[in-house]
This record gives C-alpha cells, sequence and structure tokens, in this order.
C-alpha cells in the first residue's frame, strides 16, 4: 500500500474529511464517556449547547478563540519560513509580563488608553520578538537545533516570570500571591459584552490573521520567507539574505506570540500569574497545521479548537464526568483532523 | 428531611494535593450525608476558573466552594454578576459584597505545636522545612513550625527550601533528602513527597493540613491538621437561611474553633516534650497564649 | 566554598544524581532511538505521562511491580505505534504529530486515572522498588552507596544504554537503523523496508518512555498525579541533541542534568537571597549552554524529520 | 549464451502518465546493454521495476528463468541484480564499509561480521580495480569515489546483472573512461549489464547491443555495430537532432574580469589565485576534474560570496556590494550548477521562481508588495519564447522534467538581456534534444554581444561552445588556450596541471587576435 498525492485535491473532499474527522472524533471521545457512566449522546448535545448554546458559551468560546488564533499564526508564518519555532508559549508569557512591566515605567500608565493601549501591545510583541531572536541567533550563529532550545526557553520564560512576580514586579496588593502589578484600568482592553470575558482582542486577533494572511500572500517579504523554507538553497542563488529574512520571521512570529500574551493580560486578566497560559503556545502549533499554515484558516482552526474545549469542559461539569475529558476530545480531534487533511490530499494506492 | 443543597467545588488542582483534599473530603462527607448534592471540577487552570465559576452558578449551585488565589479580581467580579449565587473562597483577600465570602489555611497553631515537639527530639540540631511558594499562608505556616522548635531549643537551625510549584511530590522528596544531607533529621512536610525522603532515610517528619501516619506509619508522627468542615457547615448555614455570606471565615481556622489541631503519635516524642506541647496547645485553646503570626518569608 | 565541597563530597548527593537521571536516561534513549530513525517524537511528555500512570496503575491493582514496568512500556509502545503510523506511512508533520501525542496522551491519562481511582483525597499509594544492594559491591566507600544500591530499574537503564550502544554500532539491525535515518533511500535500495524499520525503532523508543514515565511512580516516588512529569521529556529531546544522538553520550547528559538538578537543590539550601528561580532555571540554561558548546560538533541524522514515501519525488 | 534477465511486457502508469507501456527486454551473460532515451522516456522506471523498487502495474520479470516477485527489493538482489542508482544511495555521515554492509547480513544477528566485510570489501575492490578506503567517511568521497561505492555495494551482494542509471552523469572524461574499463572486465568475469546513458559517445564505445525508449515504449533496439551516433540520437528524439555549431567569434570590449581570487571553499574546493578576463561576444570554457574548484568559482562569480582575497570587476568597475542583486543589476545572468537544488523551488509556483531572483527590482515590486501581474506576463512570455512544455504560470513546477526546467532558468536569465553569462555545467543530465537546445541558445547570447563564462565538466561541450579555454586545477586557472588549439590529449593535460606548453600556445592567440 502507498500513497499518492492527488494532483487536484477534490472539492467535496476537502470539505468532507474534517467533517469524518470530528465524528470519528466525537465517537472516540463518545466511547470514554460510555466508559464513565455517562451517555454520550447526551454528551454530544451538551457539548454543542456548552460552546454555542447560551450567551455564556458563546462569549467564552470566543474569548478563547483569541489567543489561540494569535499563537496560531506565530508557529504558521514560522513554519512557513521552516523555522521550528515551538516556543510560543514562553513568547507568550514574556509578552504578557511585558505590558504591566511596561506600565510600571514612570509616566506611562497616566497616559490615555487609546494612546496606552497600542503602546503596550507592541511592547508585548517586542518581548516575544526578543525571545524568539535569542535562539534564531544561536541556530544562525552557531547551528544549534531551535527546536529545542525554543522548547527549553519555554520553561525558562515561565520561571522568569515567576521570578518578576515574586519580585520587582510583585503586586504589593495581592496578598503576597506570586502574581504581577495590575495593568492599569486605561490599558485594559474594552469588553465586547457586559457580564461575560469576551474582549476587543478578539476583533484585533482577526484583522491580524487577515493582515499576515495578505503580507504573506503579497509581498516581497512573504515570497521571500516562503522561498527560505521550501528550498534555502536556492532562495540563497536568487539572492534571497537567509539571515535577514528569517530574522524578520523571527520578529513576526514571536512578536505575534507575544502579542498574544499581552492581549490575554489586557484583555481578560489583568495580571500576570504562571498560569496564564492553558498551553496557547502548544495548541498554536497544532493549529497552525489544521490550518495548513495558511492565515486565515488559522482563524478556523482556533475558533474549532476552542469550541471543542469549552463545549467538552462544560459538558463534563453538566455530567459530573472528569473534566480531562475536555482536553482528550480536543486532542483526538486534533490527530483525526490532521489524518484527514492528508487523506484529502492523498490518494491510497496498494 | 430537607433536599440537599446544590453544592459545587472548584479545584485549582487535583483533588489530590492535599489542601484540595481537604475541601473535598470536608464536601464529599456532607453529600454522603445527604446534606448537600456535591460536584466538582478539577486541575482547573487560571484561565478557566472564571468560566467553571460562571457555570456552576448558572447551573442554580447554592454555594461554590473553591480558591480564588490565582484569579482574585475575576472571582470577585463573577461573584458581583450572579448576586444569587454564594460563594466560598480560600483567599488571601478580603470578602466582597453579600455573596463572597473568603477563608485563609490557618494551621499555624498547630504547627507550632509540633515544632516544640520536632525542636526537642532533634538530635542534629538541625530540621528542616520543605514549602511550595512562599506566599503569606504557606510562610505563617513555616515560621509556626520554626517558631515552635526555637521555643524548646533556640539553638536549633531550620533550614527552609521551597520547590517552585504547590504539586510535585518527587520534587518535594528531592528537597528534603537534600536538606536531610544538610544534617536536618526531623523534616516538616509542608508538601506531600517530603516524608517519603523522611521515610527512605529512616528518619522523623512531621505532616500538615492531613494527616499523614497511615500513609507513613513509622515516620510521620505528628501532623498539623486542618478542618474545613466547621467552614463548610457555616457557609453552608448562612447561604441557605439567607444570611450574608461576603465575610471572612477564617476565624473557623483557629484552634480555638477545632478549625485546626495537632494530630500525633503517642510514644514518640518524650514525655516531657509531650507535656509541654500539651500544655501551650491547651492554653491556645483556651485563648491564653497566641502564636505569633508572621507572614514574611521565612530565612 | 567548604560548604560546596561539602555538598559535591556527599553521598546522597550523588545518590540523587543517578535516581533523578534514570528517567531522563530511559527517556533519552526513547529519544534517541526515534530519531536514529528519521522521526522526532514531541510526544515523549505525553507518553511518559501515561506510563507514569498505566504502571502505577498496574501495580496498584495488584500486579506486580515488573508488571507495571512491562505494561507501561506496552502503552508507550502502542503509541509509538499510533506515533509512527502517521508520522511514517503518512507522513504527517512529526512536530505537530508529536505535540497532538503529547496533548491526547497526558490528558488521556489523568481521565484514566481519574476514572480508576475516582475519590483519593490523599493519593492513593503503592509500595515502590526499594533500592538493591548489589552484594559486595555495596561495601565499596562511597561509590557502593552511591553506584550499588539504586532501585533496580537504574540498573536497567544502565544496562539499556550499553545493550543499546551495542546495537546500534555492532549489530547489522543497529547498522540499518542508523541507515534509516541517514538515508532511507539507500536502506530501501539494500532490500530492507525503511517504513517497517522506522515504525519498529519508534515503538522500541516509546516504550523506553513509557518505562520512563513508570518510574517515577514506581520507583522515584509511589503515587501518581496529573502533570507530575513536569517537562522532563522535553529535558530529554534537548539531551538527544547534547549526545549528538550516542547512547553512551545520552547517559554522560542524563547525569550532567541530574548533577545541576540535585545540586540546585542542594545549594538552596545553604545558599540565601538567590531566588529559587534562577537555580531552577541553571539546567535549563546549561543545557542550551552546552547545546551551543555540542552545535558543531553534533552529527545530525541526514534525514531527520523527513518523511520517506516509496516512489515519490 | 544464456539469457540471465527477461522483462516481459512491462507497463507502469503514474496517474495520468504512462511510463512503461508493454516493455519487453533481455539480457545475455556477459553482455552489456545501453539503454537509450530522452528525458522522462521510462528508463529509470523500468529499472526500478526490474529492481522490485517499483511494482509493475503489468508485466513480469524473470532472472536465470525465475519470476522475480513484484515489488520486492530483496528477492531482486538475492537473485543477483544489483543497482547503481541515478540518485546516490548513500549515507554521507557513515562509512564506506558502514554503507555497504547495510542490509547484507540478517537483521537478527546479534553481532555484525565487521572483520569478514572489510576483507570481502577490500577483496572486491582490489578484483575490480575499484579503489576506495573502506573507513572514509562517504561525506569525504569525490563524486567518482560515490559512485565506485555504489557499485561495490552492488558486487558486495553478489550481483551478477548490473544497472547503472546514468552512472556517468557527474563524472569526468576520464573517470567515465575509467569506468567503463572497469565494466568490461566485469564482464568478463561473467557478469552482466545494464546502463542508462544521455551520452551516445559513450554508449558507442562500450555497448554490445542498445536498446531506445520513447514515451514509455521501445522503438528501437540496435547491436552497436550495426548503428551510429547518429541514428540513435534521431531514434531518440524521433527526428534528426544536429547540436549548432559556434559561428566564428567577435570579441569586444573586456566585460568581466577576476584578478587574483582567493576564496575558502564553501562546502566544495577553494580558489587560491585565480585570474581570468571574459570580451563581449566570447565564450570562456573553463574545464576541470570536480572538485577543484569550479563550484566555487561559479558562486563567486554570480554573486553568492565575494573574494576573501583578489577582486571581481565588472566592466572595469567593482559592483557597490558582492552579493546576489548586485551581480544581477551589474548584469550577470546566472545558470546554476544543480538546477533543482540551486536553480528552482519546486513547491512555488513558475511565475514566483521566475521573478524571485529580481524581486528587489521595481519591474517585479513596489513598496514591498509583489507586482505580480507583471511577474505573470514576463513568465507567460518565457513559456512561450523559450518553449517549456509542462509548466503553467501559477502551476507548482515541482514535477517538471529536466530538460525543461533548464529551459524556464535559461529563459528566466536571458529574457533579462544579461551581459554576461555565467553557464555551469549547463547540459548535465539532459537528452540530446536538450542539449542542442540549450547550446543554441547559449550561442545566441554570445551573438548578440553577451559573453559566455562557461563552467563544465563535458570536454566535448566546451570544445563545442567555446571560444578560448582554460582549466582550473587546485583552485588556479591554467592560461587560456583559442578553441581550435584544444584536443583531447592537450585538454587532458591541462586538467592534469601540466600547463608547460600553454603559454606558448597562448602566446600565439595573442597574435592571431
Ligand atoms: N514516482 C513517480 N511518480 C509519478 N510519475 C513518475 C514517477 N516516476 C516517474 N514518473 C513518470 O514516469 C515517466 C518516466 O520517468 P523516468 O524517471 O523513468 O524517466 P527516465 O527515462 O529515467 O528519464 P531521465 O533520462 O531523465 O532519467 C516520467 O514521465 C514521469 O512522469
Ligand atoms: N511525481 C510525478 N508525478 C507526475 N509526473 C511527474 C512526476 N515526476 C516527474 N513527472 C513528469 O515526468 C517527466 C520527466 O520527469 P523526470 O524527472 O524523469 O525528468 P528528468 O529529465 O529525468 O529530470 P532529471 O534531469 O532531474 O533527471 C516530466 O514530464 C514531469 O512532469
Ligand atoms: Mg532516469
Ligand atoms: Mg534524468
Amino acid at each position: 500500500m502507498r500513497f499518492e498525492r492527488r494532483a487536484h485535491p477534490s472539492r467535496a473532499l476537502t470539505i468532507l474529511a474534517p467533517i469524518c474527522a470530528i465524528l470519528l472524533a466525537l465517537l472516540l471521545a463518545g466511547g470514554l464517556i460510555a466508559i464513565a457512566g455517562a451517555n454520550p449522546l447526551k454528551a454530544y448535545r451538551l457539548i454543542l449547547t456548552g460552546a454555542f448554546g447560551s450567551r455564556l458559551g458563546l462569549s467564552e468560546t470566543l474569548t478563547r478563540t483569541t489567543p489561540l488564533i494569535l499563537t496560531g499564526l506565530a508557529a504558521a508564518v514560522a513554519f512557513r519560513a521552516r523555522l521550528w519555532n515551538i516556543g510560543a508559549e514562553g513568547q507568550f508569557y514574556l509578552g504578557a509580563l511585558a505590558v504591566p512591566a511596561f506600565c510600571m515605567l514612570p509616566l506611562v500608565s497616566s497616559l490615555p488608553g487609546p494612546i496606552l493601549i497600542p503602546l503596550c501591545l507592541m511592547a508585548g510583541a517586542v518581548a516575544g520578538m526578543v525571545l524568539l531572536l535569542l535562539p534564531l541567533g544561536l541556530r544562525l550563529k552557531f547551528g544549534v537545533d531551535e527546536v529545542v532550545t525554543t522548547l527549553l526557553l519555554n520553561f525558562v520564560a515561565v520561571l522568569f516570570v515567576s521570578l518578576m512576580i515574586e519580585g520587582p514586579m510583585k503586586d504589593p496588593m495581592a496578598f503576597g500571591w506570586p502574581q504581577s502589578v495590575p495593568v492599569p484600568d486605561a490599558a485594559i482592553l474594552p469588553k465586547l459584552m457586559d457580564r461575560a470575558r469576551l474582549h476587543a482582542g478578539l476583533p484585533l486577533a482577526l484583522a491580524v490573521a487577515v493582515a499576515v494572511w495578505w503580507v504573506q500572500a503579497r509581498s516581497v517579504f512573504g515570497m521571500r520567507s516562503r522561498a527560505v523554507g521550501l528550498n534555502p538553497r536556492a532562495a540563497a542563488f536568487a539572492g534571497v539574505p537567509l539571515g535577514r529574512t528569517l530574522v524578520a520571521v523571527a520578529c513576526l512570529s514571536g512578536g505575534l506570540a507575544g502579542l498574544a500574551g499581552a492581549v490575554e493580560v489586557m484583555g481578560v486578566k489583568a495580571y500576570v500569574t504562571t498560569d496564564l497560559s492553558p498551553n496557547y503556545g502548544y495548541s498554536g502549533i497544532v493549529i497552525a497545521m489544521l490550518a495548513n499554515l495558511n492565515p486565515l484558516a488559522v482563524i478556523a482552526a482556533a475558533l474549532f479548537s476552542a469550541v471543542m474545549f469549552v463545549g467538552a469542559d462544560s459538558m463534563s461539569r453538566a455530567l459530573s464526568i472528569p473534566s480531562y475529558i475536555a482536553d482528550v476530545t480536543v486532542a483526538l480531534s486534533l490527530l483525526t483532523m490532521l489524518v484527514a487533511i492528508f487523506l484529502a490530499q492523498y490518494r491510497i494506492r496498494r | 428531611a430537607q433536599s440537599p443543597v446544590k453544592v459545587a467545588g472548584i479545584h485549582a488542582s487535583p483533588v489530590e494535593n492535599a489542601w484540595n483534599s481537604v475541601l473535598h473530603a470536608a464536601l464529599l462527607g456532607a453529600h454522603e450525608e445527604g446534606v448537600i448534592d456535591y460536584t466538582f471540577s478539577e486541575g482547573v487552570s487560571g484561565t478557566d476558573y472564571p468560566r467553571a465559576m460562571r457555570e456552576y452558578a448558572e447551573a442554580g449551585n447554592v454555594l461554590i466552594v473553591g480558591e480564588s488565589y490565582a484569579v482574585e479580581r475575576e472571582a470577585r467580579t463573577v461573584a458581583s454578576d450572579y448576586p444569587d449565587t454564594a460563594f466560598l473562597m480560600g483567599s488571601s483577600g478580603e470578602a466582597a459584597g453579600d455573596n463572597f465570602g473568603v477563608f485563609g489555611t490557618w494551621n499555624w497553631e498547630a504547627a507550632y505545636l509540633a515544632g516544640m515537639l520536632a525542636g526537642e527530639m532533634t538530635e542534629t540540631g538541625t530540621v528542616g522545612s520543605v514549602g511550595a511558594i512562599p506566599i503569606p499562608e504557606v510562610n505563617m505556616l513555616i515560621n509556626g513550625f520554626a517558631d515552635g522548635v526555637k521555643a524548646v531549643n533556640p539553638d536549633a537551625t531550620h533550614l527552609v527550601s521551597f520547590i517552585g510549584t504547590f504539586f510535585d511530590p518527587p520534587k518535594a522528596r528531592e528537597a528534603g533528602l537534600a536538606q536531610i544531607d544538610s544534617g536536618a533529621d526531623i523534616l516538616f512536610g509542608e508538601r506531600i513527597g517530603t516524608a517519603d525522603a523522611a521515610q527512605e532515610r529512616g528518619i522523623k517528619a512531621i505532616g500538615s493540613l492531613i494527616n499523614y501516619t497511615p500513609r507513613y506509619p513509622d515516620t510521620v508522627f505528628a501532623n498539623a491538621m486542618w478542618y474545613f468542615r466547621p467552614l463548610l457547615d457555616t457557609a453552608l448555614t448562612d447561604a441557605v437561611g439567607g444570611n450574608p455570606v461576603g465575610k471572612t471565615y477564617t476565624p473557623l481556622s483557629l484552634m480555638e474553633d477545632g478549625g485546626n489541631d495537632i494530630v500525633f503519635v503517642e510514644g514518640v516524642a518524650p514525655p516531657e516534650a509531650v507535656t509541654r506541647m500539651e500544655e501551650v496547645r491547651a492554653a491556645i485553646k483556651a485563648g491564653e497564649f497566641e502564636v505569633p503570626r508572621n507572614f514574611d518569608e521565612p530565612a | 566554598m567548604s560548604v560546596l565541597f561539602d555538598i559535591l563530597a556527599s553521598v546522597g548527593m550523588w545518590e540523587a544524581v543517578l535516581r533523578i537521571a534514570t528517567p531522563l536516561i530511559l527517556g533519552t534513549l526513547g529519544v534517541l532511538l526515534c530519531e536514529r530513525v528519521g522521526v522526532l517524537n514531541l510526544g515523549i511528555e505525553g507518553i511518559m505521562t501515561f506510563g507514569a500512570m498505566i504502571g502505577w496503575l498496574t501495580v496498584y491493582g495488584g500486579g506486580d511491580l515488573w508488571t507495571g514496568l512491562l505494561v507501561a512500556a506496552a502503552a508507550g509502545a502502542m503509541f509509538g505505534l499510533l506515533h509512527a503510523l502517521l508520522t511514517v506511512p503518512l507522513g504527517l508533520s512529526q512536530h505537530v504529530t508529536g505535540l497532538g501525542i503529547t496533548l491526547f496522551a497526558a490528558s488521556f491519562s489523568y481521565y484514566v486515572f481519574r476514572l480508576a481511582v475516582p475519590t483519593a483525597s490523599s493519593p492513593p499509594t503503592i509500595e515502590p522498588f526499594r533500592p538493591l544492594a548489589v552484594p559486595f559491591l555495596s561495601d565499596l566507600p562511597f561509590l557502593g552507596p552511591v553506584l550499588f544500591t539504586q532501585t533496580a530499574p537504574t540498573y536497567l537503564a544502565l544496562v539499556l544504554v550499553a545493550a543499546i550502544a551495542w546495537g546500534l554500532y555492532r549489530t547489522p539491525l543497529g547498522l540499518a537503523v542508523r541507515m534509516a535515518g541517514e538515508n532511507p533511500h539507500a536502506l530501501d535500495a539494500q532490500g530492507v523496508d525503511p517504513i517497517l524499520l522506522r515504525i519498529g525503532a519508534i515503538m522500541a523508543g516509546s516504550a523506553l518512555m513509557g518505562m520512563a514515565g513508570a518510574f517515577l511512580t514506581t520507583a522515584a516516588f509511589n503515587s501518581f498525579f496529573p502533570t507530575m512529569v513536569q517537562g522532563r521529556g522535553w529535558i530529554c529531546v534537548a539531551l538527544v541533541v547534547f549526545a549528538s544522538w550516542r547512547p553512551e553520550r545520552a547517559l554522560l547528559g542524563a547525569l550532567l542534568f541530574a548533577f545541576f538538578d540535585a545540586f540546585q537543590l542542594r545549594l538552596q539550601t545553604v545558599v540565601d537571597g538567590v531566588p529559587y528561580q534562577l537555580f531552577l532555571m541553571l539546567p535549563y540554561l546549561l543545557s542550551i549552554l552546552a547545546l551551543v558548546l555540542m552545535a558543531r560538533r553534533a552529527r545530525v541524522p541526514q534525514a531527520l524529520m523527513q518523511p520517506y514515501r516509496r516512489g515519490e519525488r | 549464451m544464456t539469457r540471465v534477465l527477461e522483462l516481459e511486457g512491462i507497463t507502469k502508469r503514474f496517474g495520468a502518465v504512462t511510463a512503461n507501456d508493454d516493455v519487453s527486454l533481455h539480457l545475455e551473460r556477459g553482455e552489456i546493454v545501453a539503454l537509450l532515451g530522452e528525458n522522462g522516456a521510462g528508463k529509470t522506471t523500468l529499472m526500478s521495476i526490474l529492481f522490485g523498487h517499483y511494482t509493475a502495474d503489468s508485466g513480469t520479470v524473470r532472472v536465470d528463468g525465475q519470476e522475480l516477485p513484484p515489488g520486492r527489493s530483496r528477492a531482486a538482489i538475492q537473485a543477483g541484480v544489483g543497482m547503481v542508482h541515478q540518485h546516490f544511495a548513500l549515507a554521507p555521515n557513515l562509512t564506506v564499509l558502514d554503507n555497504v554492509l547495510t542490509g547484507t547480513e540478517p537483521l537478527w544477528k546479534p553481532r555484525s561480521d565487521r572483520a569478514g566485510g572489510r576483507e570481502k570489501l577490500v577483496g572486491l575492490a582490489r578484483r575490480f580495480g575499484l579503489k576506495v578506503d573502506p573507513d572514509a567517511r562517504v561525506s569525504d568521497l569525490s563524486v567518482g569515489e560515490c559512485q565506485r561505492v555504489e557499485i561495490l555495494k552492488a558486487l558486495y551482494n553478489d550481483a551478477r546483472i548490473l544497472i547503472l542509471d546514468e552512472p556517468t552523469a557527474v563524472l569526468t572524461a576520464q573517470e567515465a573512461e575509467g569506468l567503463f574499463a572497469t565494466l568490461r572486465q566485469m564482464t568478463q568475469r561473467g557478469l552482466s549489464l545494464i546502463f542508462i546513458s544521455h551520452k551516445l559517445g559513450e554508449v558507442m564505445a562500450a555497448a554490445d547491443r542498445v536498446v531506445v525508449l520513447r514515451h514509455g515504449r521501445v522503438v528501437a533496439e540496435r547491436r552497436k555495430v550495426h548503428t551510429s551516433k547518429e541514428e540513435l540520437a534521431e531514434l531518440m528524439v524521433g527526428r534528426a537532432v544536429k547540436r549548432p555549431t559556434r559561428p566564428p567569434a567577435t570579441p569586444g570590449e573586456l566585460l568581466l574580469e577576476g584578478v587574483d581570487l582567493h576564496l575558502a571553499g564553501k562546502g566544495g574546493a577553494s580558489l587560491k589565485g585565480a585570474s581570468f578576463h571574459l570580451r563581449a561576444g566570447e565564450t570562456l570554457g573553463i574545464i576541470g576534474v570536480s572538485g577543484n574548484g569550479q563550484t566555487t568559482l561559479a558562486g563567486l562569480v554570480s554573486g553568492l560570496y565575494p573574494p576573501d582575497v583578489g577582486k571581481l570587476l565588472i566592466e572595469g568597475h567593482r559592483p557597490p556590494r558582492h552579493d546576489v542583486p548586485h551581480a544581477i543589476a551589474a548584469g550577470i545572468g546566472r545558470i546554476p550548477e544543480d538546477r533543482n537544488a540551486e536553480g528552482a523551488i519546486g513547491d512555488m509556483t513558475t511565475w514566483e521562481n521566475v521573478v524571485l531572483e529580481r524581486i528587489w527590482s521595481p519591474d517585479y515590486s513596489t513598496r514591498g508588495l509583489v507586482r505580480r501581474d507583471a511577474a505573470r506576463a514576463t513568465t507567460e512570455a518565457i513559456l512561450r519564447d523559450y518553449d517549456v512544455r509542462g509548466a503553467r504560470v501559477d502551476g507548482r513546477i515541482r514535477l517538471l522534467s529536466g530538460g525543461n526546467m533548464q529551459k524556464l532558468i535559461l529563459g528566466r536569465v536571458l529574457s533579462a538581456d544579461p551581459r554576461i553569462v555565467v553557464a555551469a555545467q549547463p547540459s548535465r543530465g539532459l537528452d540530446e534534444g536538450a542539449i542542442a537546445g540549450v547550446h543554441e541558445r547559449l550561442l545566441e547570447a554570445r551573438s548578440r554581444g553577451a559573453g559566455v563564462l562557461l563552467i563544465s565538466e563535458d570536454l566535448e561541450e566546451v570544445m563545442a561552445l567555446s571560444d578560448r579555454i582554460m582549466a582550473i586545477v587546485g583552485g588556479r586557472l591554467s592560461p587560456a588556450i583559442p578553441a581550435e588549439r584544444a584536443t583531447q590529449q592537450l585538454l587532458g593535460l591541462m586538467m592534469a596541471g601540466d600547463w608547460s606548453t600553454l603559454d606558448d600556445i597562448a602566446a600565439e592567440g595573442v597574435h592571431a587576435v
């Protein structure tokens, strides 16, 4: 048996395959739910209503989609250029930490919101960039594989956050609990609904996704970064400056991951703790791949992942089954989805 | 009898974590007695915590028990959005509104008593404490232990390690072993895992929050127990009775009110040490002695 | 200074090094086997979690310790098979599949654990592996207690290092494994199916990862709880690079890392005023430094992360 | 004679392409059969089926009368079939011995017999005159040595039938000659050979019998003694092909001058003081045994890396920076040595491949944005003017055949009207028809007044196209000789580094101009 790439993947398959994947994932998860003694059919209904069925569910789903779009984009732009940035998690944290840190500077916190908010977002993006430029520098200078360094730096970043929020950035009003000083109210992103967490980060993330898509598809930089990823030797022959292009890619990727952290802290939590991210950075990688590295598809993939998680999480509470089922369902659907996307592109031959 | 009250628990850690297990056990106990109808979520990260609160509130729970340490601000926002639901949260902050009550984990008195035993028992003159993260409640506990030791043995050395996380028993164990290597012969295990090190090296250990003696029969000879049931019952009565829950329930953690106490194995500590400790214990219960409260990070 | 010396001269410190190193040795060997046939396996973190859970659960349910280890290895191999099927015949992105498996295996472990042990208010325990003194050798001064009073799986890990080194460099199978990671086309041209070989090696490597996890719950500790693997799997991925994909250096790397870890725990007890996070960062930063120093000499398997599809160009 | 091998009715389809269409072929003991055909004719596919690498849709393979199970390389090897692949199947990080031993012993043996293996390998190497160091790492070997390792691999498996897929594509003339001498010797020891080649000269020199494939079918079979180069070329392409001839040169002003260039090798050999000059309207051919610095020289002139010492003057000036965009802007057109690895990005579209190296120019981008319409228009013109088949403007070029890929690259380079053309191995691996096309284009550029720097290991090509010829040896360039004086022997001496007679010839050349 072997697989042969389809010259022209059919449209029907491209749509049908992911649907089959979701169904299969739900079927598998249903089995696990049944083992826990609950009714899978009821569980399916609860997943749907949990994610969409109420104002709360909908707003929570979209709130969770927001950072996932940005980390998904971070991975997508890096992977396009074959820059294996597994460090979005750490970049997310540094980006988040940069916001209160920036606001601690003298005079900054007295700025009005319309000025302060963009500055804070930028601070987050820059922090993320810096954390990715370091491993990139090691790769360019010493040839150190960035898969490993970015992975390890995630731990360093979280420990650094921990160091800061127990040290110089510790919130004196937080009763000694390790958390950063809060972001000033002026820098908090406006809420989109009252009595819910949904915030202006969502439209921002959507706009960023469109912008990234446009840059990737239309700009010289986008073309060069793709060339570097697909065939670095040929790119060099065509005069694409490898180092500079990768640096730019790293700035964009790290910047997006950092931005995700900044948006999360400015939109949802207002201060930084070491459990700010439930693996947003790692999930971003899978989301990027589900989206086939297409920035617009990242939106859909992020939404999908959020729906699965919020729905399954709420279902687990409603049915009193272990809440870990939410992560199981998301992971299952990611795996089946990967296979489905593959099968839509290949045909099986004997 | 009346039908059970709907109560939800939201645990940031898995319910194995000692602190959560105290809440969880109390809640399960009440559930089995038919007092409450208990559902829970565990391992809920900071990001998901407010959603869990909202969902349980919308599901009609009368009382929601949990911990708002990592989400103080958001938890209070949620409570204000759901005024008809009562919240009882482990918190280092103040109560808020009519429906957001808080409690602290104050078993430092029991730790002080355990420290008195340890101070008299140590042969090397060195004891150790393994803690999670230096937050006030943990500091207070470890300081309480250290003060107890110093009270009977002013020359004793007290080693402190923090493992940087709330739940990593093997790490706590390694930290304990490191302290033993540095001369400690009694360990105070603010974190689970510490006693494993003591057991392995054949020295004694002291537990915190729950009774570790059955688990380490020859190792853990004393425990600084903390009891949640008094807190739960009081808050439940308030919530059902329509009284505002928005107050501080911490005093119910005091030894005076049966919220914490020492549990120890007879015949391990020298009798005179036990006698001296029992005197202090009685004094605390009678309100005649106050164990110093020190929230600063132990040096 | 003398404080540092005391730490370095203490038997307990070095004994801890070997103990902390054991899961890293097993995990690193596991990653090494996978990468030697050309496949990155970021599933390790999840596979270790599952191994830790299922190994423990087996013993808790009445199995003996070795059965627990074996079940963990078998479970690891099954996840390895999943990873292999997705990355080898299908040739899906290895990073993503690996991360997907980590997400899945970890959450699945917690779910199964919670179903199996529903109402644990203090973590239920098992009777773990006890240190096993090797006759005579354990009486040696210093070395005796450090090297020869470890638990049985630690000895097993050390034996495996030698066995895998032998296997890789001295047997036809090992040569084929190396070739699969260097140039699968060449292997195919010599009549050995690289697909099967890759699948097999990934399963074997993942079995080791499962055992690495089980060590945590059956030897290093005596109960299971969520998030207990704590990034040890990722460390293994780094150690393989540090080790230049060689088993004997993997041992060295694991020991070095464990040394930092054991050392920083002890240093914390004697050095005041330095935030503990700095100590905790130390092993990661030193790993990165080591990677920088080793990078030029490291010989990456040429086909690492390159899917092999017969007859595709 | 006995038939050792018979292929019968082999058909193989890849999607819509029929790579082999009812092909039958046989081989006698001790015979050398040359398999000939255009790029994409189906030669490699046929041999892969014989070797069990692909499974045929229909047809059978018989070795010594025994049918081979389809799709099992192992079985083919055991039956005594050995294959040397078009693209080497070697692991650069492993030693020669490792590469040879892989897969030769039962996998589950607890210990491999390396000593025995080494002995056998050394014995074979001696017997067949294929000298290699068993402990050398393959990455340290030259292409010629890799080729030998590949053959030894097959011999080590006791191959009695050896298949060589374009074995000389990357060898120099001398190396190729040596190889064929070895192959001859092998047939005397009872081996039977099939080799694939595009070089008619060597086919005529080495083969006993020639089989020609076109579009997947056998179109002809000739005994060597009954045919000629011209006939074979025509059979292959289906029409008469003739390589173009070079009209006399009219050299103009000085375009390119390298002065004492030194450059530490970038993955290849170093330059150690190379000097040359190139005038408008002439072709300067540079010959040499691979590994003497031609790749480095081509890279330097192409703008990939600046010299460590010395200077490169373009029309008498040094460009402000030595990089690719400045080289292109200064009028240098570059045909890369390896078209798939350097010349094209298979998963990008045709138009992207065409404009990538000029994307900085205002023709193709404004304010950082790509001018897609302009790029597409240029591409369309190239596809039309250069007769690139099988490519769509918006399609990926992954599936383009070698000849068409080269046409695309030529189009990309020449349509910009470069003053200087650097052509590195421009016809490597191409079939007769495609080569003629490439040569025509290069001559056209020259007559238009461009200077062509031709770096090639193919002597025939260099002699046919160049006005002057230099040899590169150990990073230095010999004095140039006029093409009229070039003979195989003289060029051989030059490449061997014997330049004693050249100065006189060069001096004559000056008088002649
Ligand atoms: N793996 C493959 N998948 C799809 N098509 C293929 C594959 N391999 C070969 N082909 C097709 O088979 C045909 C014959 O290819 P093959 O490689 O056998 O040609 P060839 O005669 O060896 O050419 P060359 O002289 O350039 O090496 C080509 O047209 C090509 O389209
Ligand atoms: N995988 C494939 N699927 C479909 N068609 C293919 C595939 N690979 C090649 N082709 C087609 O095969 C034909 C010849 O391709 P092939 O690679 O054999 O050329 P080539 O001249 O041998 O290249 P090279 O010079 O690199 O050896 C072209 O028409 C090309 O489009
Ligand atoms: Mg071919
Ligand atoms: Mg070819």
